[in-house]
């Protein structure tokens, strides 16, 4: 795919961030997904939730600010905002698994068409298993989107009939969010919602294993500036 | 911006549907939230399933709707107490159905509901005629009883501050069955005696993060 | 059973006192066993449990100081002692059937020979049942111990080889302090270790209906002043 | 008297045995009872089975004890970090048994055991290789996953303040695992930066009520 036809990390954050309604209570998965943070404006207010015990998390402190007890489920040094509260670990995952988180934004390494999620395992024996709070935001979020590459560094699909990888939830994906497209898991499969100018519909088929329908109205992705 | 701060009970109990399941707060006298009961009478709403500890007592709150006919079915753990005349009144007549659960069970159910959970064994009951129909399973040597989640679409509860995140503190023992119910319905309502500012409560010290309440209304100090 | 082979029901929480360890966390029932705290002692420092939510219970508030929230089990008005918490029901409740409390003092309608527990209903059809936190304590407290008259008012005996009443708990009673004795629960059925004074064991054992054993070192229970 | 502080770190682990099923609070970095974890590896303990959620870091605290070959199973929702040296090289030899568990499974499994609970079921790890070998059981047109109760013989948690009943409180996110893994364990023991006398901390603050908690020692602000 040219260059030119993909949004950058940056600009699929943003897009997400759009989703993201005011005053909703969000978990951001580890990695790429904590940028939507970033990028949701100061006219929004957002309850940010982390699984170790944290509701109401605040942007990354000041250089030499970090207190080494608050950190966010990727261990990173983080604030409380003013109406923050901390909570036990086990009440932090009843937040989760009993449907009180608006939405979640995940990292996936594969999707299926009926909404499958691997997002903890490749299969891959020489590494020991982690799994971390996967399952349980998977399961309880009330919408869960995913946020992802479209494909692999080596160019292989994400979007799948079914995953090759171990699950880490069955048919709990909303939405995903990729470089090339915003695409709805729907009862007949991946339904392309939104997808990059000047992309055709079989170039993101021919980067897709499972088979795309296309909404009657796409509309389109306009990449931003180049990071 | 995040504003769960309504005007009036009245406000704070709109929406409230005929046939509703609500969960009350409080123990005996303690933490009851009195006005919010009180407005859902005014409110008319009906045919109602109310789960709360006890049955009301007197002529206020859960007996005044037990009074009033709006109860369809009662799920507590101890209807009867010396006040407690429109619950056996109605019961008598067969007008109310009744669901006695063990206390323990009751809040447990509900936390279930809370936490996403399909349900728990429990040795609460087991061999007693209140596990009667109930599926039970020898653990570790010991028969337990399996229960289900019980879920509120409403809950009204009282506490003592809140900020407009919803955020709760409550006073003493008043707190009793609130922070589990508020967790535990799809509309989360709390009367409170004040409203402080967003960040006036200590982080460390909220009771109820507001994610678990949806609408606070000041009723002033009882 | 003439008056004076019996204690009085101070006697008998005078007796359950001493059997309360320093130190311990403790839950008594309500009614009859709520007078084992007046007559524990300034010596020990033990630590009450109400299922409302509280550990730390002081005693009575003076006149004009009640707190209406503030209240026990049985609805009564109590205080804080300094250490004291509150706590939420669900909580309050872990505390009880995790086996957290050291022991409980239940009343009884009736207890039989392998411990089984009947407290909270009699069968009357004509009033609604209400069991409140009876099996929770019952089932959960490490040690259940069980204060309450030998026989019924009308004279019928309560401890039975099996119960009649509608059971609280299986299995669970491991001693009984009555007015004429001291009980314990064994694999082979009531065990007496202590009987007021005077009293003869023909004449215990006709006010009980199940079979009794006697210790080799049965001790006499002394009858304190009359109330 | 009740006093439930012991004067040093190896009172604090006195009498914890060879084969001992250890609840160690922390995550990450954050709320771990480093002093704690050092004192149980100086005395010599082994054969451990340690539940917590990361598997160390590092040369300190968890990693130490897979160093010191203390540990015989670990069971955890994430032992892979940029510093899960030790446990890697442990895990790769065989040396070292891995029980992997969802992170709120593993918080869930060890309130169940703190609530006297026979197990629950959950939707968490329903169709993946994490609930094989597992009962399943449809309910509410929703697959959920038979999980039993994790009940730890010692718990070693981290928390910020404590009074004589041990009593305590957090400091901000280090609370995590710790009031549940005091709950879950027949022995429990607290390493504080502060004493205060009792009755100084608010009785509606209190996080962990001294119920749960066996032994507390100072160990200074870290």
């Amino acid at each position: 795919m040219r260059p030119d036809l993909r949004l950058s990390v940056r600009d699929v954050a943003r897009r997400v961030a759009r989703e993201v309604p005011d005053g909703a209570y969000v978990n951001l998965g580890i990695g790429l997904p904590t940028l939507v943070a970033d990028c949701l404006g100061d006219d929004r207010e957002v309850v940010f939730h982390s699984e170790n015990g944290i509701l109401g998390m605040g942007p990354a402190p000041a250089p030499g600010e970090e207190d080494p007890e608050l950190v966010n489920a990727g261990k990173q040094p983080v604030t409380l905002l003013p109406g923050g509260a901390f909570f036990h670990h086990t009440d932090a995952f009843l937040m989760m698994r009993g449907g009180h988180l608006d939405l979640t934004v995940l990292g996936a390494f594969q999707v299926s068409e009926t909404g499958d999620l691997a997002n903890w395992a490749t299969g891959d024996a020489s590494h020991p298993p982690a799994v971390g709070g996967a399952m349980d935001l998977a399961v309880g979020a009330r919408r869960v989107l995913v946020m992802t590459t479209h494909t692999t560094r080596g160019g292989e699909p994400k979007l799948l009939p079914r995953c090759t990888y171990p699950l880490t939830a069955a048919g709990v994906v909303d939405r995903v969010y990729t470089d090339l497209a915003v695409l709805d898991v729907t009862g007949e499969g991946f339904l392309v919602r939104e997808m990059v100018a000047g992309l055709t519909r079989d170039d993101l088929q021919g980067a897709t294993a499972a088979r795309l329908s296309f909404a009657d109205d796409v509309t389109e992705l306009v990449p931003g500036e180049r990071e | 911006m995040i504003d769960k701060r309504v005007a009036t009970v009245a406000d704070a109990v709109e929406g409230i549907e005929d046939g509703a399941t609500v969960l009350v707060g409080g123990f005996g006298a303690s933490g009851v939230p009195v006005q919010l009961v009180h407005a859902l009478l005014d409110r008319g709403s009906t045919d109602l399933t109310v789960v709360t500890n006890n049955a009301g007592s007197g002529e206020t709150d859960v007996a005044a709707l037990l009074r009033e006919r709006r109860v369809r079915k009662i799920v507590c753990s101890y209807p009867r107490s010396a006040g407690s005349v429109w619950f056996e009144e109605r019961w008598r007549a067969g007008e109310v159905e009744l669901e006695l659960v063990p206390q323990g069970t009751l809040s447990e159910r509900m936390r279930a509901a809370a936490a996403g959970l399909g349900g728990f064994f429990t040795p609460t009951g087991a061999d007693t005629r209140l596990a009667e129909g109930k599926e039970v399973r020898v653990i570790d040597g010991r028969r337990h009883v399996f229960e289900e989640p019980l879920r509120g679409d409403v809950a009204l509860v009282k506490a003592a501050r809140a900020d407009r995140w919803g955020n709760l503190v409550y006073r003493t023992a008043a707190r009793n069955f609130g922070p589990t119910m508020v967790a535990a319905a799809a509309l989360s309502v709390v009367e409170v005696d004040e409203f402080v500012e967003l960040g006036e409560l200590d982080p460390e010290t909220i009771v109820t993060p507001g994610i678990f309440v949806d609408r606070v209304v000041r009723v002033g100090a009882a």
